[in-house]
């Protein structure tokens, strides 16, 4: 009932401008607030990051086959730049690729599309938030290349190995990681509050809370569950800061400071983080299986509550990364409780997503290949993470390649197959034109093929003790063999496999964006909103008139119809 | 640049106003980071009995007086937020001007504080709990002045009898500041 | 006119009932119990008596916030999604202070013991004696007598 | 599973290849079950002419079974699992044995530090054997081993015995073991510990009680 009051003086008010819709090029491009665009530099940002991260897992894995070769691209790799390339890899690729992509990218380019607005409810702060998160960026590709190198004390920089220049020999590397991680943070925390409030208030009339896409939903989780896990960090990052610049001693034990404290502070984030990018990539997964299989899925209310369910008990368990790390024993136990008790709501999720196939008409097209695909490799992550979390066996696997196994496992489906399942699927919506089908899966199958046969290796180097981080495992005769020097390089070859079927889809991400057939409003037959308008959709999204919802997005096949699927905003 | 304010910020699905909506979530994330940094200080404090004889070095006055000063402007905030709840604009500029008076008059004591302590040689490095002392309070006034900032740009238009309620949601936002500072006064000054 | 703008009120905020309650004269009254309640915080602890200094700081800080957030933030007729969101952040860092204080608070645990922190709190407590405290410049010495001292074990 | 690939040198190192194989076997019946499924929907439920998609909500009680059903079962095996994983993990980390010879074992920037307790049997006397990546152990005889860090983390690993434990600056950690195999073994950092962290690493000498006092009589001779 304020809400015409309000919207009354937006369009009186606004310091003498007047709204006109011819923008220039500047304004559409570069300086958008429209979420269409502000989504779609995240997306291009974020490739453009992945290229890091990727360039990086490809050089160290090259070190890692050949120690001590020189390295295509790359030339010889000292210990300093491996470490740090290991680092920056972790670090560029769940921060700088994952979070913009899944939760950025697409929160931003479909949630006012799937909730019926016409744009985000602050669009000059989503604008900022890109805008933080490009400097961020370009201060963590900078500490790359300052004095000292790049640094290399992990993604989880543990102190006091972070905290002091004399043990990390980084000292302008470490404080730039630290404030690019720290500026993306912020960036985040705004985009996230613009998510959030974009779908809990700017809903389309009609909208119930169940009407709501599940992939909206897990944005929303998922941006909540940051917001409440990354404070803490925050505090962290500036109190490590000062231990880098200032030389205080909050984490350092020779000034009365304790290491352990970072660890719970960071793992406090660290752990909800996992979730963070997941859920976004389990939301994208629910919409491309029910739309292409057209099938309502199955149990909406439970998927939600499954989600939840994981988000509040990721809270809880984010000490199984601390097990042998020199916290309380007797704390060890709750945590493994906790931890395994978490396979009971994800677990159910990936059977409530199995289930929504029973009964289905299953088209294999790339998008339900990505899906397919995410739910068989999450499948492995999943069950590999039990022994991880059963304090008893992780005694022996933690930080092995065990470990680096399984949570690949989770989150190349998350980060990779998830952007692919949406992108895909969603290439339509954003470019107004097909991909092409036939080199999406070739991509598709190449890309499965070869990422199982670089990870699943890892398992068996992990059972045989090769730790994380190492070098050069020459240096350890057990680790050395022919057995397993031949397991790593069979790995390192997947890689390159892997990394050139990417070739396949930039060539097809940009011919299509350029040269693909045009595509029409609603490609796929689905039923949420964002495909009832055209493709891409124009600024202000629908046109003249907001839709009007007047039932749940996934109404496929519904009996008595003659078309398969049923627009929320159609009137019954 | 044209300014586009999309429909969607007018809307009001949850039934709260969205930018008040925003502001608690917000101060939902900024809980949190104070959260973190009094937890840590907590866990500390409790630990380290050395802590309470090094806060006896601290200014209680200057604490004191600034807890005064910050509840003063937080009644000038609420006060400009009921003059904006009547519609009358002038009025609340007014008292958001007194309200940012008092951010900078904390900032003012907070420096001449720090500089009499930083000269007697209790500087960040000092000890973890003056560490902690300077990072806490240090955050907490970062937020001092990024509310009188956001004040002075909602000043601009309430002075104009627009956007009145933002008036509120920048009150809201200094309350909060001010409870993180009525935590921070008895853990930093008054705990010995 | 007063009904119309407490009537447009409601509305807009949805303050139902609170409209009356709410005006500058009650702001006003609240501040002054809160400079009161501030007085009393800073004076309970001259009395060093641990359990008063207790009460009066953290008691009244307690008392200081819930007025501030009641009456100044307008919380109690706050929809409650509002409480919901400010709860989520209280209960998770009462969850981490609650799991963490057990490696950090605690410098004895089972099958580890953190013993830089019970040097520093020696060195610290030492240092900070008003016995032997003559400023900083010794309180540095003393610290740095305490790092050396168990680099050579 | 874990003993083909690294021998199993210490009395708990069964236990905890034991508990992998329990948890390997447990999570891989749902695997298979839950990939057989999938596996055979993708091919029941392809698309074909003429054959609509049914219209299922999720609330019809004979497909919820198979929900739920699973749902229960998962939530027994996890009782089996914590049940398994705290018995090892307290054996390994909490129980500890009384009265047995300590060795000290100190992390630095990047080797490892051993200090043996010595003929007398106690640490911390002056016939101390202070050894340089190198660490001996009498077999089928319980130590306990002291963990310190002078500067930052590391991680004190012997796959062998199955054993891993942080070594924390300014904290003393202990913890137990008892070998079983003699011969040489492996020990790593496996805890990110600066720029050799690729390079840390020491050997381990499991030997019978007569080589070990052997060596004790020459080391001890030539370090005093």
């Amino acid at each position: 009932m304020n809400a015409p009051a309000h919207g009354h003086d937006h369009v009186h008010d606004d310091g003498g401008h007047h709204h006109h819709h011819e923008m220039t090029f500047v304004e559409k491009y570069i300086f958008p607030t429209d979420h269409k665009y502000i989504g779609k530099q995240y997306l291009l940002t974020g490739m453009l990051m992945a290229v890091f991260g990727g360039f990086f897992a490809y050089a160290f894995r090259m070190q890692l086959a050949w120690p001590g070769s020189d390295i295509p691209l790359f030339g010889h790799m000292s210990p300093a730049e491996y470490n740090a390339a290991v680092t920056n890899h972790g670090t560029i690729m769940i921060f700088w690729v994952a979070m913009p992509v899944l939760i950025a990218a697409f929160g931003n380019f479909l949630i006012p599309l799937m909730v019926g607005a016409d744009d985000m409810v602050f669009p000059r702060l989503n604008r900022l938030s890109y805008q933080i998160f490009l400097v961020s960026a370009i201060v963590i590709v900078a500490s790359l290349f300052v004095p000292g190198g790049g640094f290399g004390g992990a993604w989880t920089a543990y102190p006091p190995l972070s905290g002091d220049s004399a043990y990390n020999l980084t000292p302008l590397g470490s404080s730039l990681w630290l404030v690019a991680v720290a500026l993306e943070f912020v960036a985040f925390l705004v985009g996230g509050i613009n998510f959030i409030v974009t779908a809990m208030n700017a809903r389309a009339p009609g909208m119930k809370w169940t009407d709501v896409p599940m992939v909206v939903w897990m944005i929303c989780i998922a941006s909540i569950l940051f917001m409440a896990s990354v404070g803490p960090l925050m505090a962290g990052a500036v109190m490590l800061l000062f231990d880098q610049t200032l030389h205080t001693g909050f984490f350092d034990p020779r000034q009365g400071g304790d290491p352990i404290l970072w660890q719970h502070l960071f793992w406090f984030f660290g752990h909800p983080e996992v979730y963070v990018v997941l859920l976004p990539a389990t939301g994208m997964v629910a919409e491309v299986v029910a739309v292409h299989s057209r099938k309502k899925l199955f149990g909406y209310k439970t998927i939600l509550f499954t989600a939840v369910g994981t988000g509040v008990l990721s809270f809880f368990v984010w000490a199984h990364h601390q097990f042998i790390a020199g916290i309380d024993p007797r704390m060890a136990n709750i945590f493994t409780i906790t931890t395994v008790l978490i396979s009971i709501p994800i677990a159910e999720m990936m059977f409530l997503y199995i289930a929504t196939l029973y009964g289905g008409s299953i088209r294999f097209t790339t998008p339900m290949l990505w899906a397919l695909g995410f739910i068989f490799a999450f499948l492995i992550g999943g069950v590999t993470g039990i022994p991880l979390g059963a304090s008893g066996a992780d005694i022996y696997l933690h930080d092995s390649y065990f470990v680096i196994a399984h949570f690949h496992f989770t989150f190349f489906p998350i980060a990779f197959i998830g952007t692919f399942t949406g992108l895909t699927h969603w290439f339509p919506k954003m470019f107004g034109r097909m991909m092409n089908e036939t080199l999406g899966k070739i991509h598709f199958w190449g890309t499965i093929i070869a990422v199982h046969c670089l990870f699943l290796p890892m398992f068996v180097l992990g059972l045989a003790g090769h730790h994380r981080r190492i070098y050069d495992y020459t240096n350890f005769p057990e680790l050395s063999t022919p057995f397993l020097t031949n397991i790593g390089i069979f790995a390192t070859v997947s890689l390159l496999v892997l990394l050139a079927f990417q070739f396949v889809f930039v060539f097809n991400f940009f011919y299509s964006m350029f040269k693909g057939p045009v595509a029409e409003a609603n490609p796929w037959k689905a039923g949420s909103l964002e495909w009832q308008c055209p493709s891409p959709p124009p600024h202000g999204n629908f046109g003249e008139h907001l839709p009007t919802v007047y039932r749940g997005p996934y109404e496929y096949s519904v009996p008595g119809r003659d078309k398969d699927y049923w627009p929320q905003s159609e009137p019954a | 640049m044209a300014e586009f304010i999309p429909v969607a910020n007018t809307r009001s699905a949850s039934g709260v106003p969205t930018g008040k909506l925003a502001l608690y979530w917000l101060l939902c994330s900024e809980i949190v980071i104070f959260g973190g940094v009094l937890a840590s200080y907590l866990m500390h404090r409790l630990a380290h009995p050395e802590f309470g004889l090094q806060a006896a070095h601290t200014n209680v006055y200057a604490g004191t007086i600034n807890t005064f000063v910050l509840l003063t402007s937080s009644l000038m905030a609420v006060l400009a937020h009921s003059a904006a709840e009547h519609g009358d604009g002038k009025k609340a500029a007014k008292y958001l001007w007194f309200t940012i008076a008092g951010a900078l008059m904390f900032l003012c004591i907070k420096a001449a504080e720090w500089t009499s302590e930083i000269q007697h040689g209790y500087t960040i490095t000092s000890s973890p709990f003056w560490s902690f002392y300077y990072t806490a309070a240090g955050i907490h006034a970062s937020h001092v002045i990024a509310g009188a900032l956001v004040m002075l740009w909602v000043i601009q238009s309430a002075k104009k009898n627009k956007y009145l309620y933002r008036v509120e949601n920048v009150g809201l936002y200094w309350h909060f500041v001010d409870i993180v500072w009525i935590f921070l006064f008895p853990l930093l000054y008054i705990a010995k | 006119m007063s009904a119309s703008h407490a009537a447009h009120h409601d509305d807009h905020d949805g303050h139902a009932g609170h409209g009356a309650a709410h005006g500058p004269a009650r702001y006003i009254k609240i501040w002054a119990v809160l400079c009161v309640l501030l007085v009393i915080s800073v004076l309970g602890p001259e009395l060093e008596i641990q359990v008063v200094t207790l009460l009066t700081a953290f008691g009244i800080a307690g008392v200081k916030a819930y007025l501030v957030m009641k009456e100044f933030m307008h919380l109690d007729v706050e929809k409650p999604i509002i409480w919901y969101i400010l709860a989520t952040g209280v209960v998770f860092i009462g969850m981490f202070f609650a799991a963490v204080s057990v490696d950090v608070m605690n410098h004895d645990g089972a099958r580890w013991s953190n013993d830089a922190a019970k040097r520093a709190v020696v060195a610290g407590l030492a240092a900070g004696d008003p016995a032997n405290h003559h400023g900083a410049a010794e309180h540095h010495e003393a610290e740095g007598a305490a790092e050396a001292a168990p680099a050579q074990h | 599973m874990i003993e083909s690939l690294v021998p199993s040198g210490s009395t708990f190192a069964g236990d905890i290849d034991g508990l992998f194989v329990l948890i390997c076997v447990i999570v891989g019946v749902f695997f298979f079950a839950t990939l057989g499924m999938f596996l055979w929907m993708l091919v029941r439920f392809r698309a074909r002419d003429g054959v609509p998609a049914q219209y299922i909500t999720g609330n019809e009680p004979h497909l919820k079974t198979w929900i739920t059903t699973p749902h229960a079962i998962i939530i027994l095996c996890d009782v089996l699992l914590i049940v398994g994983a705290l018995r090892v993990w307290y054996n390994v980390k909490q129980h500890m044995p009384e009265d047995v010879e300590v060795i000290g074992v100190v992390g630095q920037q990047w080797a490892w530090t051993f200090v043996h307790a010595g003929p007398d049997g106690k640490i911390d006397t002056s016939d101390d054997i202070a050894v340089i990546d190198e660490m001996h152990v009498q077999v089928d005889k319980e130590y306990v081993f002291r963990l310190e860090s002078v500067d930052v983390l590391h991680s004190f690993s012997v796959p062998t015995w199955r054993l891993k434990q942080d070594a924390v600056p300014g904290r003393v950690i202990l913890g137990w073991f008892e070998a079983t195999l003699t011969g040489e073994f492996g020990i790593q950092c496996a805890e990110m510990c600066g720029i050799g962290h690729g390079i840390m690493g020491a050997r381990l000498f499991v030997e019978t009680a007569e080589e070990h006092a052997a060596w004790m009589a020459q080391a001890g001779g030539t370090s005093s």
